[in-house]
């Protein structure tokens, strides 16, 4: 079976191109570049080629990109590293209810750790409000971090003004792009960020990479204490073949975007119009400004681990907000901060589109779900029960 | 993450839809928590002679429905009330730990069309030896 | 030029089996392992499996296996994770004076944050004493961390002694086994350990990717907080390809060890018997109780990187403890904690072994070393006061 | 990490050795941070017409040693006093930061040499127009 696969936020496959330049950092060229000997200075070669690779593609200097093991790890050194930092200042902190969970429960570990944390709340559509943030602001704030996209409706936020806002308070802002590089133009400069976090397998590079942008002077404590790599600051002997990696991925990711963009949206407004033709369907997230990639509609009366089995027994890999999916009874809490109802929460469907997907993947999708829909509606009491009460 | 017999019994749900005319019914669970079930008995003599299901859930909730209504069909209203949701996961060669409370939810859902079932027939349900 | 690597300790190349098992896992099976549909279930029995291969290799259960990004992300939890997770138990740590940086460093951050920690002392030849471990401990005390083999000069410590010491009393041990794995066998059972850590590319595994043992019952916070990943207690998108390569790696590692390790000590003792003829040489470190492949020597008079320098351009890599390879004006901290004044210690060189050495290896050092430890005498002054005043 | 240049250097250090009738001779540095360099002189009608080191030191110490005699042959004492660190790192094409260190002390140990030989040789410094 040709299988489609349109749960591109949860991750990506490596491209062979980016595989292909990892390689010989396996075997061939595999030396600490801590070391000083030649198998290690050919590596700390590449390893600060991949470090200018990925601040030209943010419009940072080399010197303020980390590497670290991924979003999660960003995130996490982001938050504790500049909490532990600025405690002398305050111990407030503000992000939105949407963040991804590496943002919110390391908020949560920090609350147990005597910092305060306002978490802002969004619009239907899941958009911070700039005023918002700047209403939160104590003279005990010492952190902002909102998120440029998010990972499950795709909603973009209004970054630029909000770093504006925490500049205008002397406030250090930091960014989680993980899902939002690649797909949107991202510039530290003009979104007015001192730290943001990426990942590399959310834009067709390895797992187990990411990296943490620094703007210089920006008070941060290290996370993972140890070797001198990284400048002092992260330790742990570099990942070399993910770092080159990491490098070549975003080069090829945020090259010729604007193009790239415009073909995956337009693959995602075919979607999102006609998944919305079958009744009883919603969009979460803002009908503009979203993720070019992300579809996330709520399907009423079916449950979304179902639909998600289905479609994968019909050769679709997409994803969902169902509590099931997750492990626990309360489904996204995304969904539920944007308003929706539990049950509609759970049967809600992400489809995730990178540039690998095709006008005839989209196609297929539509061929099958109404189908699939329709079928597990046939089945639902909840649906039964709509019917029943609707023709009386 | 499921069992082949979990994804047999998911997508090829048995004994799906309802009975018009079912003696007993039972719901339960609830659409807040994800998952609503709800059993169609046709019971006969004291023997469940057709049972079928509409369930709203995840995949286990729908296999393990399927699973349940295929346990008790042709078995007596007592065997049906000893229906418990680890013979149910067990059938389907085990449920993953997160999922176990489908299996409950099917086990609830029989034993409540049963009780249906005999609060609307006490004098029937007596003749198979069986009291609330 | 045929390069010869004998920095083992530093790095290793990932093994071209090894790297075979991971390639599919960037491409064809490059799932989320959390996700549900079946590219995500594929990914799942990847990681499973892994899981049970580092499991098996150190007899410990599949549930106690929590893979992290490396042998310093594994420390820093170790230590962080128990220190926050029993502070209502005491704030005293026990750990000693020639642990890793990983640990080090760690511990200092931890001293910063309320906790008190004894760095033990060794003896001449980095032994920690059992009596020693005994005596430090305290009713405050809620953690003991030793290193199985010291990276710098290969002392191995009495782990199961010690581990007998800190259950006899309730606490619970960590042990960094980052240079023991694959060099002697190591079982948590035997060994008293409640967590281990290890790292991948130690043992001709990939980089960017470690694991914590975690004894069932073991009290331990999360370091990286965020997803669901590894039970809920290490967030992160799982690096699939390098956690595949790590459990294989992991397994030929383990493999007749005492046969590789025979054959390894042979050429280690090849090296240590014959440098030691150089005058002026000493041996740092245990002399039987050490890693198979570990040498590191003192050559009195001379600086440590000018002759890693040296070796390089002859073709052979190696490492020292010389401050000039840290950028710190102190040398190894572990040569300082044996005993050696600061100028003996920044002539030290360490040779470490793998079992891709071979005894022509040994052979080539042997032909070469002896000609640069000369010419970088005859153009040291020290050399030349020394002799001076030996003449008189 | 190490330029081409001072590879070079370091691998062909110019003017190792000892001057056995030297008229300047500076020692700097020592064995506990990890480099001492000696520099010997032999000067002539103020011009430096010999030069030669001695170092125990790191790649970059060997190697600002020997670009630093190389920098001072042939020249005034003036010259040889007015020698600052960082020509001789930029000779070298830079060195690393944490290297700076050693630059320093090649300047100081030519600095040192200079002020033996003045201070041995008073009269012949004043002829060249220096005094301490
Ligand atoms: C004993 C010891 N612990 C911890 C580490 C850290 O491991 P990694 O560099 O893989 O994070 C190392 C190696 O660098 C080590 O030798
Ligand atoms: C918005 C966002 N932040 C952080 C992460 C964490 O990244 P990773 O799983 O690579 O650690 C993700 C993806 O999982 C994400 O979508």
């Amino acid at each position: 079976m040709n299988r489609i696969y349109m749960d591109n936020a949860g991750t990506t496959p490596t491209s062979p191109e980016v595989l292909a330049k990892m390689l010989p950092y396996f075997g061939e060229c595999f030396g600490n570049a801590s070391s000083i000997h030649s198998t290690g200075r050919d590596a700390r070669k590449a390893l600060e080629e991949a470090r200018r690779k990925v601040a030209d593609a943010l419009g940072a200097k080399p010197n303020e990109i980390y590497f670290t093991a991924g979003g999660s790890e960003s995130d996490n050194w982001a938050l504790k590293g500049s909490a532990f930092a600025r405690q002398d200042k305050g111990n407030h902190i503000i992000t939105s209810s949407i963040e991804h969970h590496a943002i919110l429960h390391t908020c949560e570990w920090l609350e147990k750790h005597g910092f305060e944390v306002t978490y802002l709340p969004v619009d239907e559509y899941g958009r911070v409000d700039p005023a918002d943030v700047e209403k939160a602001i104590t003279d005990k704030t010492i952190l902002i971090s909102i998120m440029a996209a998010n990972n499950e409706i795709g909603t973009l936020q209004p970054i630029p003004e909000i770093g504006k806002i925490a500049h205008a308070h002397g406030i250090p802002f930091h960014c989680d792009a993980v899902q939002a590089i690649g797909a949107v133009p991202v510039n530290v400069n003009d979104w007015n960020v001192d730290m943001l976090s990426l990942s590399g397998h959310k834009f067709h590079g390895p797992k187990g990479i990411g990296a943490l942008y620094v703007r210089t002077g920006t008070k941060l404590e290290s996370f993972v204490h140890g070797g001198a790599q990284e400048r002092g600051r992260r330790a742990g002997t570099e990942n070399l073949p993910a770092i080159v990696g990491l490098g070549e991925a975003i080069t090829l990711a945020t090259q010729n975007i604007e193009e790239k963009s415009l073909r995956i949206m337009q693959m995602r407004d075919r979607l999102i119009e006609n998944i919305l033709k079958i009744p009883y369907t919603r969009l979460n997230g803002h009908p503009m400004q979203r993720l070019p990639g992300n579809v996330n509609v709520s399907i009423q009366f079916i449950e979304g681990e179902a639909l998600l089995l289905r479609l994968d027994l019909a050769g679709i890999a997409a994803s969902s907000g169902s509590a099931c999916t997750s492990g626990s009874l309360d489904p996204s809490h995304v969904l539920l901060a944007i308003g929706l109802p539990h049950e509609i929460a759970h049967g809600s469907l992400r489809l995730s589109l990178s540039d690998w997907n095709t006008e005839a993947d989209v196609d297929e999708v539509l061929k099958v779900l109404p189908g699939i829909v329709e079928n597990l509606r046939s089945m639902s009491p909840m649906w039964d029960d709509f019917i029943s009460k609707n023709n009386q | 993450m499921y069992s082949e017999k979990v994804m047999d019994h998911f997508s090829n749900p048995r004994n799906v839809g309802e009975i018009p005319d079912a003696n007993g019914v039972g719901t339960v669970g609830n659409a807040k928590c994800g998952d609503i079930m709800r059993m169609y008995l046709k019971v006969e003599d004291g023997i469940i002679q057709d049972v079928k299901f509409k369930t709203f859930g995840c995949g286990a909730a729908i296999a393990t429905s399927s699973m349940a209504t295929e346990m008790v069909k042709g078995k007596s209203l007592k065997d049906a009330l000893a229906l418990t949701n680890k013979a149910v996961a067990e059938a389907l060669d085990g449920l993953p730990p997160v999922k176990m409370h489908c299996s409950l939810l099917a086990e609830e859902a029989i034993h409540a069309a049963v009780e249906d079932y005999i609060k609307n027939n006490p004098e029937e349900a007596k003749k198979a030896g069986i009291e609330l």
